[in-house]
């Protein structure tokens, strides 16, 4: 077997996470410095692979097998389909960010004693996330992604708990009970979900045998592995909730906004644009690829949750006081849209959604990250704290105006391109849901534009007149955001390249076919 | 598929007959060699007490925990030896006249509570934890047992420096019933196994050096329901014999699946006789029942493991779960599987409750003793979600899940003896409130406990729970499965409460200590994480060992 | 006479010393009563062994007297020290550990 | 020669995306940097006008693929501009205006700090309308119909720290949102109905599916346009966007942008052939707009908010036309540009005019200004001539030929549409007059003057600086703002009698737009006679009104009918009510239902588990024999239950 270059994409930040925890409490720039580094390490390292990934090669590329718990029918089977690479790439690419952005997230108010050490932490933290996130990207074994989809729980409660936003919400001062509270749910939904999972994964194994995706895909295409259709509904259920609620979906919404709100924009980003990103991954990858039949079986209900969290997401979007908790719904109405494309079950659809995971994770970054570095300033999260920002930081408020445009998916950025396919994919196959889910354009462009009005424009407020504009550290973290969104909102087709025939896979697991346009129709 | 046909799923024939033979009374033979481990450990308890009697008190201490640490060592090594000559699988028999079963499960029980037993001896020898009393170092047993507490009789005690140096013994004896008990092979000497590693255990609860009131009304609690619980499996086992004739397990596993070769009158009467069958099959069961914690015959463990000392906690909580269940699953793999119809409806029941009320009732807990002992209950519940897949996936399953779990636990009793205030042991959950801050390493290591009980991933416990729920899924119990999660979920609630606690609120100013262990607590904690994280990881090699052993031998 | 008779007298014994354990404040009854049962369950074996004319039951009988007389011993010692201490042999009065 | 036309849009586009990320050390050479770019870029339109000239008039479609945009199964869409001669106009047009407009600015905008990023703007805007016209599909002129909204958004805004401005500026971004809503949904059924949303096959392929889509694609198109275009029910933005300086005004709400709709709808001219009623709302529309906009325009003082009005209803006009199809395109078109020159220069002239008046705009506060600024006095006269239709002028020709197609759609509706029409032309006379009179005629009511009237917030930020202490010094304007009210002056003079003059117009558009004459019930010169008469009929009702006594400077209350055509005939009243109001009433309940319902279902189970865990626990009592009680009846019901097992 060639190099294992997933398993080192994973390992480098795994083996990070432990050296950047081990750095003595003094020095906490070296352990910022060795998280950084270690992160671009990783993003090289996923370059590679996209180097290496050739798209209209084998589905899964890049694959390792070895036997890991022959007891349990386990083996730890790596491999990436066009999919996989493009959110590893992403995920590769954010972390960076994050830690830059988070420089000064996690130095100690006051210096407590000499063993705590909650920097090193921090960044560890993240690291450790980044491995994790990446192996279950790259899992083929349904075992092996459970195990790291469960065990990422841990390090996110702990940025989420321990590592709060110090801006006060101003509903309730005390902070840190908010947090643990929203660690808490956190970790308990999803933990919930993931047990109900396990449920499912126990019952895969007893209907399959094995875990591995490929085997049990092959074996209910070619038809040698019969599954009850009750069964298969059950298990499909099972999964679909564990990743219903990471994505989070309507009615399971309400950890994001607790969540995001709660911790450091950073983390938030972490949160909504890489570890939530797993659970549409799942759908599209396991839900699909195991349970067609109950797939399809479960759409109309499926479609449904989705356009309601698209509506209503973005409703209360428009409805919230907390920056943060804005784009938390409006995360939650992006999701809608991903689960929209990958259930609409056309090419369009599931390219879309693809696209729309890599995209909503640079804009809701890009917006995140700026907000973070407004609050942090101001030291509030209320929208009614700001107000004229524009004219004292106009560098900040155009980061921020952009980052709103690409969240209300403007043409030219890469939103555009994704949510548009999204909407003609369920259009083609669901008109109505179709011309329902457009309203979400409408509804996007309010909130964004009311945040943008209410913190940026108007008379300059007494609190911010001092404020400064962006740093170098913090426009480095910005630029490469906002290039990379116009760059992709332009010039999409490698993106496009890389994911087509990863669709195309999925579409024949599923069995779909595109609906054929009327004039050929016709002919 | 016929009675026997299912039986011989996870039994196997023995190279030696057992003896029933009634008329001639034949010499016994013991096989030593097969025994040797029991009688190590016996004979290093006898022992013990000879030192006791012979042995200065300076150097007491000391010669108890060597003889202790050598005898656990070695009755380990006798036991490894064993598996390693094929004495859990190929060879396996029934030793010392059809008394004890040398057998995969006996073995692998009975090396689990050695190292167990070891693990915990050590935690039984800590003295650094204490401040020095009078010059002289102490550990968490009383002075002397029989002083009044209060009493200027206790203060003499303590000043002459007296320490309770018999719980090596005792626990020497605990030990060996415990190794006797998974490999008994008939119901005599199942009862007196269990005799025999209960009353140690009743006079351990009996010891601690702070909180004696409590410890002694432990004690009285464990013992009155330990005897009261021990007389129903007598009964049941006298109603088993009536119906049997005999109190071997063999026999009357034949005689309930009708295989049973001569039938002279009066068993073919008792044996028309159902109700002698199945209330004293319910009898027995309850009894090892009693011993596992299952509800509702739960209720004396949230007393005695808070009133006891904590080393004895981790340690009963540990080994005396093993050797229980290595009983119960003896005794329903191989004296009643033909019974199954009847007894597994019965216990689905309760193991559903004890799932959910194990895991519900520990939510509002506030010391942290009794929350792990609640937890306890939860895992007693997945652990018979296992035991009655009646599969031989079931048997592996549950042999894995009782070592993996036996660790934990005693490494998280052990962390709790380190967190201590002017009262000893800070037991209150609030006083645990930002451990994490004061000392993140020992906080460190207790979340990692935790997680593992709460099953997430990459810990044993979520290997273990994984195996029996997979073992219950394929035994047909897909509805225990869900039930299973969901009370872990709730389970899940309240281990995260306490790493909440620790990382996430502001340390109080009359926080507790965190006493700096001798190598020896240290070494009890390092076994337990690392049997954690591997078994969590790389499972394979144990659960490989879990699946040669997972035969009995009938 | 039937042996039968035997075996009724001792579930009789055995569900007297259960009601006594049940009933009973003082942990010296309580802990007699279980002796009660212990006996019961000898008487049982007894009439078995009889019954099926094997000598088991009646070994098992001795057995049991061993272990009941264990029993006593570690049992009056916690129970005499939770005596000194407490100045009552009250098992209820001993309930500081509860919920 | 089609390799140029990537240049057209890469021009303002690189002057856009320097001039706003350059930073300060631009701001000295900013303006001109951007308006060079302006006009390199209408240089580049004329050289290709020249060449599309030199060639026979089918073959003048020039088309440019730059490189495929979003390939995806079954979905292709590309980067590709289509140069025919409707986009050619189009390009004249707005390098042209936009150039002179640039220039303008210079002089308008030189007292503003941040005169850099507006000319950044005003060239995405450029960029963004190019983009617009020169797409050869659907999804790529969605692209420059969003861009160019996003320029308006920032245009519109540019004084951010007035929340007016900044409220303005939103509101005209999610109308138009609304609107584009509708175009993305006929891209969607385009692509289900054809498999594409090219210009060129879809067009061509309209006769193969059936009209009901047609319809709705139409329908769906006319939504987009009514967004743009500030069409009822979506015309309540324009107003509004006055707030922006008025170079912007006059730009792109007066002379491009906002004329976008109809380039959409004349674009999908095959489209609408082929579905009549479609057609007939566009029509119908177009007729409301005319009226409403020419209402409303009489009514407002603020100088910019009348010809807004105006603007909406002149755009009334090209709708009406381009929905009577092949009989109106061309006309549409024509007037489009025609109303492009005047427009433009009306609102130049406005703005030289409050420049003069210290950014004045109440016109009750004007008055007898034509000898203090003769050029702006001029030139604004010449475009209001041109804009009532006055014979000669452009307006003349474009408008009356629109009037014309109105009859000659024939029947009921040519009749109605068609006095609509005229009744239209009316009521422009009218208002224009209004203007012209309060603006340049009568006394000078800025001297010796009265507070403001509280009912007419002033727009422009040096309004509450000095607008009310000092009385102003009114003052031509610099040659930089003048000279392209000239230019546009000429156009606004000549444009129409150039392109009728042998129908030219008709005969450059024709091979793309298609043209039938209709049969018209009435002679042309019936309907210039009548024409001329509705307009002297305006004319002499404003002189009466405003020219005979004087004007008073605080607004008098006025009928009921003035009142609401103040408020935009309560349109706003109803959106803030319904919409505003409504939505948020819905979001704060729906806030409500979130924390209570969704989380409190979660919330209740948990607190639940809790009561029923503090219940248990309560039997852990403490008591030995409690214990032994729960063990006896333990015991008791599992022989029960196995004895039951056995039974059953």
């Amino acid at each position: 077997m060639s190099f294992p270059l997933l398993t080192a994409t994973a390992v480098l930040p795994a083996v990070g996470a432990i050296a950047t925890a081990a750095v003595p409490a003094a020095r906490r720039t070296a352990a910022k410095w060795l998280a950084l580094l270690v992160s671009l390490a990783t993003l090289a390292l996923a370059v590679t692979v996209l180097v290496r990934f050739d798209p209209d090669g084998a589905r899964y590329q890049l694959t390792e097998s070895r036997s890991w718990i022959a007891e349990f029918g386990v083996r730890y089977e790596l491999g990436v389909d066009g999919i996989g690479v493009a959110l590893i790439a992403l995920t590769a690419l954010l972390i960076p960010f994050i830690v830059l952005a988070g420089w000064h997230d996690a130095d100690p108010l006051e210096t407590k004693s000499s063993r705590w050490r909650p920097t090193q932490g921090f960044f560890a933290l993240i690291l450790a996330v980044e491995a994790m996130v990446i192996i279950s990207f790259a899992a083929t074994d349904v075992f092996l992604f459970y195990i790291f989809f469960e065990a990422m729980l841990i390090p996110m409660y702990f940025l989420i708990g321990g590592f709060g936003d110090r801006a006060h919400s101003g509903t309730d001062e005390n902070a840190s009970a908010q947090r643990s509270y929203a660690a808490v749910k956190f970790l308990l939904y999803n933990l919930v979900g993931g047990l109900i999972m396990l449920a499912a994964v126990i019952g895969l194994y007893v209907v399959a045998g094995n875990f591995s995706l490929q085997e049990i895909t092959e074996a209910r295409a070619n038809g040698t592995l019969e599954m009850a259709t009750s069964t298969e509904r059950w298990l499909f259920l099972g999964f679909f909730f564990a990743f219903a609620v990471k994505a989070p979906l309507w009615p399971l919404h309400t950890w994001l906004p607790n969540a995001m709100g709660e911790s450091t924009a950073p983390v938030a980003v972490l949160i909504t644009a890489v570890v939530d990103k797993v659970g549409t991954f799942a759908m599209l990858r396991f839900c699909l690829g195991l349970f067609p039949e109950a797939s399809k079986w479960a759409t109309p209900v499926i479609l449904v949750l989705a356009l309601i969290s698209i509506v209503y997401g973005a409703l209360l979007a428009v409805g919230q006081r907390d920056i943060k908790r804005l784009v938390a719904y409006a995360s939650i109405s992006h999701f809608g849209f991903i689960i929209l494309g990958i259930f609409a079950m056309t090419s369009q659809g599931q390219s879309g959604a693809t696209l729309y995971m890599v995209n909503h994770g640079l804009s809701t970054a890009a917006l995140m990250l700026v907000a973070g570095f407004l609050i942090s300033r101001r030291g509030s999260r209320l929208i009614a704290d700001y107000g004229g920002v524009q004219k004292v930081a106009p560098v900040l408020a155009g980061t921020f105006l952009i980052g709103g445009l690409a969240t209300l998916s403007l043409p030219g950025l890469a939103p555009f391109v994704s949510e548009f396919l999204v909407l003609v994919g369920a259009f083609a196959r669901y008109p109505v849901v179709g011309i329902i889910a457009t309203i979400g354009i409408v509804l996007a462009a309010l909130y964004t534009l009311v945040l943008y009005q209410r913190t940026m424009t108007g008379p300059v407020k007494p609190e911010v007149s001092a404020m400064p504009d962006l740093r170098a550290r913090e426009l480095l973290v910005v630029a490469p955001l906002i290039a990379l969104l116009i760059g992709l909102g332009v010039y999409p087709k490698p993106l496009t390249d890389l994911v087509n025939p990863a669709v195309k896979h999925t579409m024949s697991d599923v069995q779909q076919k595109d609906p054929k346009p009327d004039v050929e129709a016709a002919k | 598929m016929s009675a026997s046909a299912v039986h011989s799923l996870w039994t196997m024939a023995s190279a030696a007959a057992p003896g029933d033979a009634i008329d001639k009374i034949d010499t016994p033979t013991i096989e030593y060699a097969q025994l040797s481990p029991t009688l190590i450990v016996i004979g290093a308890a006898v022992l013990g007490i000879l030192i006791e009697a012979f042995v200065p008190r300076k150097t007491r201490y000391y010669a108890q925990v060597f003889v202790a640490v050598v005898a656990l060592t070695a009755a380990f090594a006798a036991v490894v030896g064993l598996a390693a000559n094929g004495y859990g699988t190929t060879k396996a028999h029934i030793a010392a006249m059809g008394a004890i079963a040398v057998d995969g499960p006996a073995l692998f029980l009975q090396g689990t509570i050695l190292l167990a037993g070891l693990v915990a001896i050590f935690t039984f020898a800590e003295r650094r934890l204490d401040p020095v009393a009078h010059g002289n170092r102490v550990d968490s047993f009383a002075a002397q047992a029989g002083s009044v507490p209060g009493s200027e009789g206790e203060q003499a005690a303590t000043k002459a420096g007296f320490t309770t140096t018999e719980v090596f013994p005792l626990a020497l004896f605990a030990v060996g019933g415990m190794l006797v008990f998974p490999s008994a092979n008939d119901l005599l000497t199942l009862f007196i196994a269990l005799e025999v590693f209960s009353l140690p255990l009743y006079l351990l609860c009996a010891l601690a050096r702070r909180k004696r009131l409590m410890s002694q009304e432990a004690a009285v609690k464990y013992f009155l329901l330990g005897s009261f619980s021990s007389a129903f499996l007598l009964f049941g086992i006298a109603l088993l014999y009536g119906y049997a004739g005999s109190v071997s397990y063999g026999t009357i596993a034949k005689v309930i699946d009708g295989s049973v070769q001569e039938i002279n009158p009066a068993l073919a009467d008792t044996m028309g006789n159902d109700a002698l069958l199945l209330i004293g099959a319910a009898m027995i069961v309850m009894g090892l029942l009693f011993k596992v914690g299952a509800v509702p015959f739960h209720m004396w463990t949230p007393d005695v493991y808070e009133g006891a000392p904590t080393p004895v906690t981790g340690f009963m909580a540990a080994a005396t779960k093993v050797a229980a269940f290595g009983a119960l699953l003896r005794l329903l793999y191989v004296v009643l599987p033909g019974l199954r119809w009847d007894w597994r409806p019965v216990m689905w029941g309760v193991v559903i409750l004890t799932m959910l009320a194990g895991a519900i009732v520990a939510i509002t807990q506030t010391d942290i003793k009794r929350l792990l002992a609640y937890s306890s209950i939860a895992h007693a519940g997945f652990i018979l979600a296992g035991v009655i897949a009646m599969t031989p996936d079931g048997i592996s399953s549950v042999l894995f899940y009782l070592a993996a779990y036996s660790f934990v636990t005693i490494g998280a009793f052990a962390v709790v003896t380190l967190v201590r205030d002017a009262g000893g042991e800070a037991t209150h959950l609030s006083k645990w409130a930002g451990l994490g801050r004061r000392s993140p390493l020992v906080a460190a290591v207790f979340a990692v406990f935790l997680l593992a009980f709460a099953g997430i991933p990459l810990t044993s416990g979520f290997s273990g729970k994984f195996a029996v729920f997979k073992a219950a899924a394929e035994g047909g119990a897909g509805a225990l499965v869900v039930v299973g999660v969901l009370s872990s979920a709730i389970a899940a609630f309240f281990y995260i409460r306490v790493i909440v606690l620790m990382f996430f609120s502001e340390p109080k100013a009359d926080g507790p200590t965190v006493a700096v262990p001798s190598p020896l607590t240290m070494t009890a904690i390092g076994v337990g994480v690392a049997v954690t994280l591997v078994l969590g990881v790389a499972p394979q090699y144990f659960l490989d060992l879990a699946n040669q052993a997972g035969v009995f031998v009938r | 006479m039937n042996p039968v008779n035997y075996l009724y007298l001792a579930a009789l014994l055995f569900a007297i010393g259960a009601t006594g354990v049940l009933i009973r404040r003082n942990a010296i009854v309580v802990f007699m009563c279980i002796e009660l049962m212990l006996n019961a369950c000898n008487l049982a074996f007894v009439a078995f062994s009889r019954l099926h004319g094997n000598l088991d039951g009646q070994i098992i009988a001795f057995f049991t007297m061993v272990v009941a007389a264990a029993e006593v011993v570690v049992g009056l010692a916690i129970i005499v020290s939770l005596f000194r201490s407490r100045h009552s042999a009250s098992v209820d009065d001993a309930s500081l550990m509860k919920l | 020669m089609e390799n140029l036309i990537a240049l057209l849009v890469a021009a303002p586009l690189l002057g856009a995306a320097v001039l706003l990320c350059g930073g300060r050390r631009l701001d000295r050479v900013g303006h001109w940097l951007g308006t060079l770019l302006a006009a390199a870029s209408f240089v580049v339109g004329a050289v290709l006008f020249a060449d599309m000239l030199g060639r026979g008039a089918e073959e003048r479609t020039l088309s440019q693929h730059l490189f495929s945009w979003i390939p995806v199964e079954g979905f292709q869409a590309d980067v590709a501009f289509q140069l025919d001669q409707l986009s050619m106009t189009f390009v004249l047009l707005i390098t042209g205006v936009g150039t002179l407009i640039h220039i303008y600015s210079i002089g308008y905008m030189e007292h503003d700090e941040r005169r850099r990023r507006f000319f950044g703007y005003l060239n995405l805007f450029l960029a963004a309308m190019l983009i617009l016209v020169l797409a050869d599909n659907y999804l790529l002129l969605y692209v420059g119909w969003e861009g160019v909204g996003l320029a308006s958004y920032l245009l519109i805004g540019f004084w951010q720290h007035k929340p007016s401005a900044a409220t303005a500026a939103k509101k005209a971004f999610l109308v138009n949102r609304v609107g584009d809503m509708g175009l993305s949904i006929a891209i969607m059924l385009m692509f289900t109905t054809f498999g594409t949303f090219a210009f060129g096959p879809v067009l061509e392929a309209t006769g193969e599916t059936s009209e009901g889509k047609l319809t709705a694609i139409g329908l769906m198109l006319l939504l987009a346009a009514c967004g743009k275009s500030a069409q009822v029910p979506l015309q309540s933005w324009l107003g509004d966007a006055m707030e922006g300086p008025t170079p912007v005004s006059a730009l792109i709400h007066a002379a491009t942008m906002v004329t976008a709709g109809v380039y959409l709808i004349v674009r999908s001219g095959a489209i609408f052939n082929g579905a009549p009623d479609a057609q007939l709302v566009v029509t119908v529309v177009g007729a409301v707009t005319l009226l409403f906009g020419a209402i409303v325009g009489c009514a407002k003082d603020d100088i910019k908010k009348a010809l807004a009005g105006s603007t909406m209803s002149q755009i009334g006009y090209m709708i009406l036309a381009a929905g009577l199809g092949p009989i109106g395109y061309v006309f549409a078109i024509m007037h489009l540009v025609t109303h492009g020159f005047f427009k433009a220069g009306l609102f130049l002239g406005a703005g030289s005019v409050m420049h003069g008046m210290n950014d004045e705009v109440d016109m009750r506060k004007y008055g007898g200004l034509r000898k203090y600024m003769p050029v702006t006095f001029v030139t604004f006269g010449l475009g209001y001539l041109a804009i009532i239709g006055f014979p000669g002028l452009s307006g003349f020709f474009s408008k009356d030929k629109i009037i014309e197609a109105a009859f000659a759609k024939g029947g009921a509706e040519g009749w109605i549409l068609g006095s609509v029409a005229l009744l239209g032309a009316a009521i422009t006379a009218f208002y224009m007059t209004r203007v012209m009179i309060m603006t340049f005629f009568g006394e000078e009511r800025w001297r010796h003057r009265a507070t403001a009237s509280p009912d007419q917030p002033s727009a422009e930020p040096a309004a509450e600086t000095h607008g009310e202490h000092d009385e102003p010094h009114p003052h031509e304007s610099p040659r930089s703002m003048t000279i392209p009210m000239i230019v546009l002056a000429f156009g606004s003079v000549f444009a129409g009698g150039f392109f009728s003059i042998g129908d030219r117009f008709m005969h450059w558009l024709e091979p793309v737009t298609r043209h039938d004459h209709g049969h018209s019930p009435l002679s042309a010169a019936t309907v210039t006679g009548a024409t001329m008469v509705v307009l002297i009929i305006g004319v002499a009702l404003a002189y009466v009104q405003y020219g005979r006594r004087p004007v008073p400077v605080t607004a008098p209350r006025g009928s009921l009918l003035t009142r609401a055509a103040r408020r935009d005939l309560l349109q706003d009243d109803f959106n803030h009510v319904v919409l505003v109001r409504g939505g948020e009433h819905l979001t704060r309940s729906l806030v409500y239902v979130d924390h209570t319902l969704v989380d409190g279902v979660v919330n209740g189970t948990a607190a639940s588990v809790g009561g029923l865990s503090g219940r248990l626990r309560k039997m852990q009592n403490g008591y030995a024999r409690s214990y032994a009680v729960s063990m006896f009846g333990g015991v008791a019901v599992l022989i029960a239950a196995t004895l039951l097992m056995r039974a059953v």
